[in-house]
């Protein structure tokens, strides 16, 4: 290794990259001081993730390059990055989940042609660094039986095992209760007192504030802004990241619920695996409010929305909703919810809110398209619902507004009012929505916040899932907490915060009650 | 970000087109490598296929089945299902169709026989599909395998049958007996002999009739129906299938009968229209150009019945070849049927992305 | 007078080795001999059949050699709509007044082979594989156990057909496992009246060190020293027949039934199996054919009623 | 009876060699992730190549060479569209069977003038028959002479090279480096492309692999079971050796007994023809045939036990969406 010329462990000159239309990088520079933590902060899709994978190799820029300890390298596969000390934790995990740790951990490493001894010194070198890091973990264990986080220990350690200096994480808190992102946390401080150059990606203002030494801002695929950590705060930070000030509380009266129209009782869902998704779930909506569930992705809230909502049947327990009991023996499946007047805002707006091979007018009517309105004897009626598309995309200003248009060609926003307004104009009693502004700008993300409020205010019961803290917080009148399949915690707006929540997602806080309850009997 | 558009006629035909003539190109590599001039070739072939009437004829009698086929695979795989065991369901829709027509030739006039015929084609076509369609769609075995698995199951069961029950007896051949001619789908050339059209004399029959009125159908269930609505629904995300409340497992059932039914219709045309008697390997691989003929037509109706009368003058165009030019097997239109699968198919993304490419370059610029 | 003579093969093609081969041999012959081209078309599949008769009516061929009985159908109809064009269907038997459809007594000449079979014999054991499982193939073995139990009456004729579809007469990796489970039951000698599949069966029979016996065309020369002897059917001559007269003027319709009196079946002696031959067998088989063209010997058909009881 | 059964194993082992080798060619290829559907075109080329390289050279071992040559050749047909091209592998196999299936006989045509077979091969032209030392002296042994003169010796060369790839292709899968790429490959290829491991190469290997193994198939039909090319001669083994593979589960061991089964049914239905079985009567051929595909389907259907394949496969590795 050169003496320090200069401090910097890597840098990026000019990156360009396009897929198809799309410019997810254009002309991007970022200098990243060797032994620091470098945040980059930036909505969805404003090419972080991108620019992550071009600097490992996954994808090659168009223009630009890459140096590293001030040395130009040539970086066109993961191989040549790895080379170069470049270690990466993607977004989501690059693990063959059928196999052991040991397995996953030498796949590329194996250190000769057959795998035996590679093995054998993979699993003393794994017990070096598990002590070095406190990254314990039982090295013969099947990965997809591994909780997420210790999967997501397996990807660190993969990238330490191949003598990775320069440690990008892209998005590590997003499956995490806080908890356990606190103790990620103190393993890039050790692994930064050991000389490693750490690289974070995350939108989360928090953890940029909390934990990095630089941070750089992402917009619209260029890099727009950096600043010294500790020389800047949440607000600038935000403003820089969607390039206008932002209100991030919605304006909303307290809610006057009135009465209960549906009412889960013990619901349980086991998926195909076997494995228990939905744990005695039991809840209640009302009129006029909205009840928010919190919990870190994965803990069975995809799977509520979908029992709720019919999509997949319950294991056992009852809903009943208004008049009608439905149970295991007596299901209902997602059309006959809707006949119901259950309307439903997936979660995942391209799998299953929209067919993205359909022309406008005709997802328009998903979900709908057996209704009487839409069709003839035999026939659809094409032209019913071309107009009604026409008229609703006049009233939520979907742009551009021709209902002829595939629905792959509308922007993200512009995608989610599509499905907002057609479940919403169906003039439901409860409305389900998951996530409804991932990936949404935030220009869109106000108008919908505001609908939302204003089908509330119009008196209809509404159940709002979303990772996103501060929008459960910001729109819900009651908050559930989710872990594990279970429903672990339940508060009114006015008792919550972002520590209890943090707790209650992680089940810590029945713990961290009883702790304290004892400490204060001890003191007293 | 509303994406540039590329041309519609660049899918429609441009590609197709390209892919098409690589076919033909390395198609006629070969004829060159085995001694032959290709430009004589192709014209023999174009010329037995539509040079006369009678050529003609035999065109579009091979383009009936090809349409029928070509139908079954699209319609499939607008639902996302990849349906290989036309060739299986054909088979046993010719033996609904033989049946039909060995039970009631003797009793039954022609308008009784007819409509009970379609219907056994049908009926058997689609009972053949059933099973691998109730196996993927409820216990998740992958329909690719379980119909190329029924093709052979098929083909065994229809020579038990035809040897040791339908066979005529003192017959060498295992065919069953003739049908009367009450079980006759009427040839076109007789029906417009005496409205004073000589049209040649060629296989051509009803059945030609009975496929395009299939077309028209197809096109209708699939784009303007709401079962047409959930199962490209389906075709397209399956996830969104199921947001959407359609029952997914009988949406596959459903659009595998179709198939089936679509593809044992090769059995009108080639036991009823035809051969009138139920024989072996009447299906002769129609069943399996079906890909070909879809992938070809975009899976459109539109683009089937082109593709089917392309396939069509192939077969019969090959056939005028190979009598003329004793060098060349009528194989070589096997080889021509690859090549498209494979240009057209396989390797679709290889001309496809760079045309595409240019033209949303084009459109950007 | 100058002819536009046609042949039609079936599917199984003109170097299937043994039975259109023949055919296609005789017109080789036919063709040095008189310099007069044969057009040949070789159909792949039914409606191809039928459209390539046509398409050779329709140009003027004439006599047409129809090979095969799958052929039947086809030609019966096209033969009614050109009732000008004469057509000769070997192996299939068609009423009308332009077809003249040659048979052969294939009983006579399996009789022959089955005699010279059990002569060979040591075990006393002889096999016969069949192509696909027709009364025709039948005929063959039926005359073919009749004359090794002429010789040998306690004698053990194993019989197998290949299959029961076209595909049998195509098949030599199941004739030369049917071959090799009939050795491992005792035989040493096997007749395969199986087209293509035969040659499996020769190829068995010279890996295990066996005798077997080849059909229709003279097949000595496939396995030289393996190969007992060959049930001749003159399909070629049959062919070269048709031609011939036709050029003379004197094809006639109806039926012409070739048997061992006429030449139409034989068993071929020749260099390659002379050596396996002793003078003693050849006067016996010569004594054999002798009596069945004088009638001494019945040989029984297995197509007159469809049992093979003698 | 003994030597009934004895004889029996014997056609069972010459009838599922082929087989075997191409469940394990499908084996390397569906555990890389591409779906194999043109085992049976590579057979058939494989076939034909070797017939006629055979015939002109006179020599089994050129032949073998052809036919290895175009069945890998044929496999990077499918390599090139499969994977660099992100085709659908059902339509390439598709594809590839049925030029093949065209080709062999039009070339066949052109070369040999025998209606698309090749003259008969005989001498040092097919792989001939090899006997184990001391077969002769141990066949009057009971049983394991008979066992071993009659059942283990007298087998092509080739027989026993595909009984030896079991134990080795169990090797290279489970413990070596390529093995452990080529299953991760078939897992989750961005797992291995992160790794900086190419997953085109892996897979084209993978590829090449598979033809070399239905290269010798195809070589053993025409060259060694049988003495020269016949039109069609792969009759559907290709899709028979699929679903022994589907029915091993693709792994190694269970894939071999697969093999021995079906080849087991095969050479039980030949000496089945027309036999009368007491208290069952005649069992049709067909049904015996068929047993096969019947038992496939019914695996998949998870009436017997669960077929569960490499999780990527017949999935186009797409890396950047354009
Ligand atoms: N493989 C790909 N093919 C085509 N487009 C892509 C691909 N990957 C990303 N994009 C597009 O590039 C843009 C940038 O995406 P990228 O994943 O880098 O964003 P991001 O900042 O990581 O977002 P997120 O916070 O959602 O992870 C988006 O518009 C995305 O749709
Ligand atoms: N009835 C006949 N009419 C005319 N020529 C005949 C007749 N019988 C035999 N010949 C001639 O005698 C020659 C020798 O006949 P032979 O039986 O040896 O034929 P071959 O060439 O060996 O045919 P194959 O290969 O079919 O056995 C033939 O070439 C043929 O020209
Ligand atoms: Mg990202
Ligand atoms: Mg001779």
């Amino acid at each position: 290794m050169t003496n320090n010329a200069t401090p910097y462990a890597i840098e990026l000159r000019d990156i360009s990259k396009r897929f198809g239309a799309v410019q997810a990088n254009k002309d991007i520079c970022l200098q990243v001081e060797a032994g620091t933590i470098h945040g980059i902060i930036g909505e969805n899709g404003a090419g972080k993730s991108t620019l992550m994978s071009i600097i490992y190799g996954f994808y090659e820029a168009d223009t630009g390059y890459i140096e590293v300890d001030s040395k130009r390298v040539d970086i066109r596969t993961s191989q040549d990055a790895i080379d170069s000390g470049i270690g990466m934790v993607h977004q989501h995990f690059m693990l063959v989940e059928n196999f052991t740790v040991l397995e996953n951990v030498v796949l590329g490493a194996e250190g000769g042609a057959l795998l035996k001894q590679g093995m054998d010194a993979a699993r003393v070198e794994l017990q070096r660094l598990a002590q070095e890091y406190s990254l314990d973990i039982d090295v013969d264990a099947i990965v997809e039986e591994l909780p997420v986080g210790l999967q997501q220990r397996v990807e660190i350690l993969k990238a330490l095992y191949r003598g990775a200096r320069i440690l990008i994480l892209d998005e590590p808190t997003g499956v995490l209760t806080p908890q356990e992102a606190d103790h990620l946390f103190r393993i890039l401080k050790a692994l930064k007192e050991q000389g490693v150059t750490v690289l974070l990606i995350t939108h989360k203002l928090r953890e940029i504030l909390a934990s990095t030494d630089n941070v750089s801002v992402m917009r619209q695929g260029e890099m727009v802004a950096h600043r010294e950590t500790a020389k800047t705060d949440k607000e600038e930070l935000a403003e820089l990241m969607v390039g206008k000030k932002v209100r991030l509380q919605v304006s909303k009266e307290v809610a006057a619920p009135t009465e209960t129209v549906l009412s889960a009782k013990n619901l349980c869902f086991v998926d195909g695996q076997g494995v228990e998704r939905l744990k005695n779930v039991s809840l209640d909506l009302r009129a006029g409010e909205i009840v928010g569930i919190a919990g870190v992705s994965g803990n069975g809230q995809s799977e509520l929305l979908n029992v709720l909502s019919g999509i997949t049947p319950m294991t056992s327990g009852e809903i009943q909703f208004g008049d009608t009991l439905i149970n295991a023996k007596a299901p209902k499946n997602a059309a006959q919810m809707r006949d119901l007047k259950m309307a439903h805002v997936p979660e995942d707006r391209h799998k299953m809110g929209l067919v993205t091979g359909f022309e406008a007018y005709e997802a328009a009517v998903l979900g709908y398209h057996n209704s009487d309105a839409y069709n003839g004897k035999v026939l659809m009626n094409r032209k019913v619902m071309v107009d009604e598309c026409s008229r609703r995309m006049a009233g939520w200003d979907v742009r551009p507004p021709n209902p002829h248009l595939k629905t792959a060609n509308f922007s993200g926003g512009n995608q989610q009012k599509i499905v907002i307004a057609r479940e919403v104009e169906q003039n439901p009693d409860v409305l389900l929505i998951g996530q409804p502004t991932r990936g949404v700008d935030i220009g869109a993300i106000e108008n919908i916040h505001e609908q939302i409020v204003k089908l509330c205010v119009a008196g209809k019961a509404i159940l709002l899932v979303s990772v996103e803290l501060d929008e459960i917080m910001a729109l819900s009148d009651r908050i559930i907490v989710m872990f594990d399949g279970a429903i672990v915690g339940e508060l009114d707006i006015k008792d919550a915060d972002e520590r209890t929540l943090g707790l209650m997602m992680a089940n810590a806080y029945n713990e961290e009650l009883s702790e304290q309850a004892l400490q204060e009997g001890e003191s007293a | 970000m509303s994406q540039p558009k590329v041309p519609v006629w660049v899918n429609v035909a441009l590609i197709p087109f390209i892919n098409i003539m690589l076919a033909f190109l390395v198609s006629g590599l070969v004829i060159l490598a085995i001694g032959e001039d290709p430009i004589e070739a192709a014209g023999y072939l174009i010329y037995g296929a539509f040079g006369y009437d009678e050529g003609i004829g035999y065109t579009l009698y091979y383009a009936t089945n090809f349409i029928f086929t070509g139908l079954a695979v699209s319609v499939a795989f607008k639902a996302g299902l990849f349906n290989i065991g036309g060739e299986g369901q054909a088979y046993i829709g010719g033996l609904g169709v033989g049946l039909v027509c060995l039970a009631l030739d003797k009793t039954m006039p022609f308008y009784v026989i007819a409509p009970l015929a379609i219907i056994g084609a049908g009926v058997f076509g689609a009972a053949w599909a059933y099973i691998p369609a109730y196996l993927q769609a409820r216990r998740g075995s992958h329909i690719v395998i379980t119909t190329i698995m029924f093709n052979f199951i098929a083909s065994s069961l229809m020579v038990y049958l035809i040897v040791n029950w339908l066979k005529e007896d003192g017959r060498m051949a295992p065919n069953s007996r003739t049908f009367e001619e009450s079980a006759w789908l009427p040839y076109l050339h007789d029906f417009f002999l005496p409205l004073g059209i000589d049209i040649g004399s060629s296989p051509l029959n009803f059945a030609f009739v009975i496929a395009l009125v299939c077309c028209v159908l197809v096109w209708g269930l699939i784009w303007h129906t709401r079962w047409g609505y959930q199962l490209r629904t389906l075709g397209t995300s399956a996830t969104a299938a199921s947001y959407a409340g359609i029952d997914t497992a009988k949406v596959t059932i459903w659009v595998m009968l179709i198939s089936g039914g679509l593809a044992g219709f090769v059995g009108i045309n080639e036991i009823m229209g035809v051969n009138h008697s139920l024989l072996l390997n009447f299906t002769a691989g129609y069943g399996f150009a079906g890909i070909a003929v879809s992938l070809m037509g975009r899976n459109h109706p539109i683009g089937i019945v082109l593709a089917a009368i392309l396939f069509g003058a192939l077969y019969q165009g090959g056939a005028e070849l190979a009598f003329e030019l004793p060098n060349i097997t009528p194989e070589i239109v096997v080889v021509i049927q690859g090549l498209v699968i494979l240009f057209s198919g396989a390797l679709e993304h290889m001309f496809k992305d760079r045309i595409e490419g240019f033209f949303i370059r084009r459109a950007v610029a | 007078a100058d002819i536009k003579p046609a042949v039609v093969y079936d599917q199984a093609g003109k170097f299937d080795k043994s039975f259109n081969e023949g055919v296609y041999n005789g017109i080789k012959r036919y063709t040095a001999d008189t310099s007069i081209q044969v057009r040949e078309f070789e159909p792949k599949n039914e409606a191809q059949v039928e459209q390539g008769l046509r398409r050779l009516a329709k140009r003027g061929y004439s006599p047409i050699v129809a090979v095969g009985f799958s052929m039947t159908s086809a030609v019966e109809k096209v033969a009614k709509d050109f009732p000008n064009i004469h057509f000769s269907i070997i192996d299939g038997v068609i009423d009308l007044p332009n077809v003249q459809s040659i048979v052969f007594k294939e009983q006579e000449g399996s009789f022959l082979v089955g005699a010279l079979a059990a002569m060979k014999s040591t075990t006393h054991t002889v096999g016969f594989v069949g192509g696909m499982d027709i009364p025709l193939i039948r005929r063959f073995g039926c005359g073919y156990e009749q004359g090794a139990k002429y010789i040998t009456a306690d004698a053990t004729v194993i019989q197998n057909m290949t299959g029961s579809t076209g595909a049998a007469f195509n098949d030599p990796t199941k004739g030369s496992e049917l071959a090799k489970s009939q050795f491992s039951q005792g035989a040493d000698v096997v007749f395969a009246a199986a087209g293509g599949t035969g040659i499996g069966v020769y190829q068995a029979a010279k890996d295990s060190g066996k005798l077997a016996i080849g059909v229709d065309s003279n097949q000595n020369h496939i396995q030289p020293g393996t190969m007992l002897t060959s049930m001749v059917k003159r399909v070629d001559q049959a062919a070269y027949n048709a031609y011939e007269a036709a050029q003379t003027g004197t094809w006639k319709p109806g039926f012409m039934v070739l048997g061992l009196a006429e030449g139409g079946v034989d068993w071929a002696l020749d260099d390659n199996n002379a050596n396996l031959i002793t003078d003693d067998m050849k006067a016996k088989m010569k004594d054999i054919s002798a009596k069945i063209v004088s009638g001494d010997i019945k040989v029984h058909d297995y197509m007159s009623d469809n049992t093979c009881n003698y | 009876m003994f030597e009934t059964l004895i004889l029996m194993l014997d056609a069972t082992l010459r009838v599922s060699t082929p087989l075997i080798l191409a469940a394990l060619a499908g084996l390397y290829a569906e555990r890389s992730g591409i779906v194999d559907i043109g085992l049976e075109g590579k057979i058939l080329g494989s076939a034909f190549a070797a017939a006629a390289g055979a015939a002109v050279y006179g020599s089994a071992w050129i032949g073998l060479c052809f036919g290895i040559l175009a069945s890998v050749g044929l496999a990077m047909i499918h390599g090139f569209a499969c994977i660099t091209h992100r085709g659908d592998h059902i339509v390439s196999g598709v594809a590839i069977n049925t030029v093949v299936a065209g080709l062999t006989v039009t070339l066949g045509l052109d070369w040999f003038s025998m209606g698309g077979q090749t003259p008969a091969l005989s001498g040092d032209a097919r792989f001939t028959d090899i006997t184990l030392p001391f077969a002769d002296a141990l066949a009057s042994v009971p049983v394991i002479g008979q066992i071993y003169s009659n059942l283990l010796s007298g087998h092509n060369i080739l027989v026993y090279l595909a009984f030896a790839m079991v134990p080795v292709t169990y090797w290279v899968i489970y413990k070596t480096r390529f093995g452990l790429r080529l299953r991760a490959v078939g897992e989750n290829p961005q797992a291995v492309d992160t790794a900086g491991i190419s997953v085109a190469f892996i897979r084209y290997r993978a590829l090449i692999i598979c033809g070399i193994l239905c290269g010798i198939a195809g070589a053993y039909l025409s060259t060694a079971h049988n003495a020269g090319f016949l039109k069609d001669m792969s009759a559907g083994k290709g899709y028979m050796a699929l679903a022994a593979l589907i029915f091993g589960k693709w792994r190694p061991v269970p894939v071999l007994l697969a093999c021995l089964l079906f080849g087991f049914l095969d050479a039980v239905a030949v000496r089945l023809q027309g036999v009368e079985l007491p208290g069952i009567g005649e069992v049709p051929v067909q049904a015996i045939e068929v047993l096969p595909y019947v038992l496939t389907v019914l695996l998949l259907a998870g009436f017997i036990g669960k077929a569960v394949g490499p999780k990527a496969v017949g999935r186009p590795y797409v890396k950047e969406r354009e």
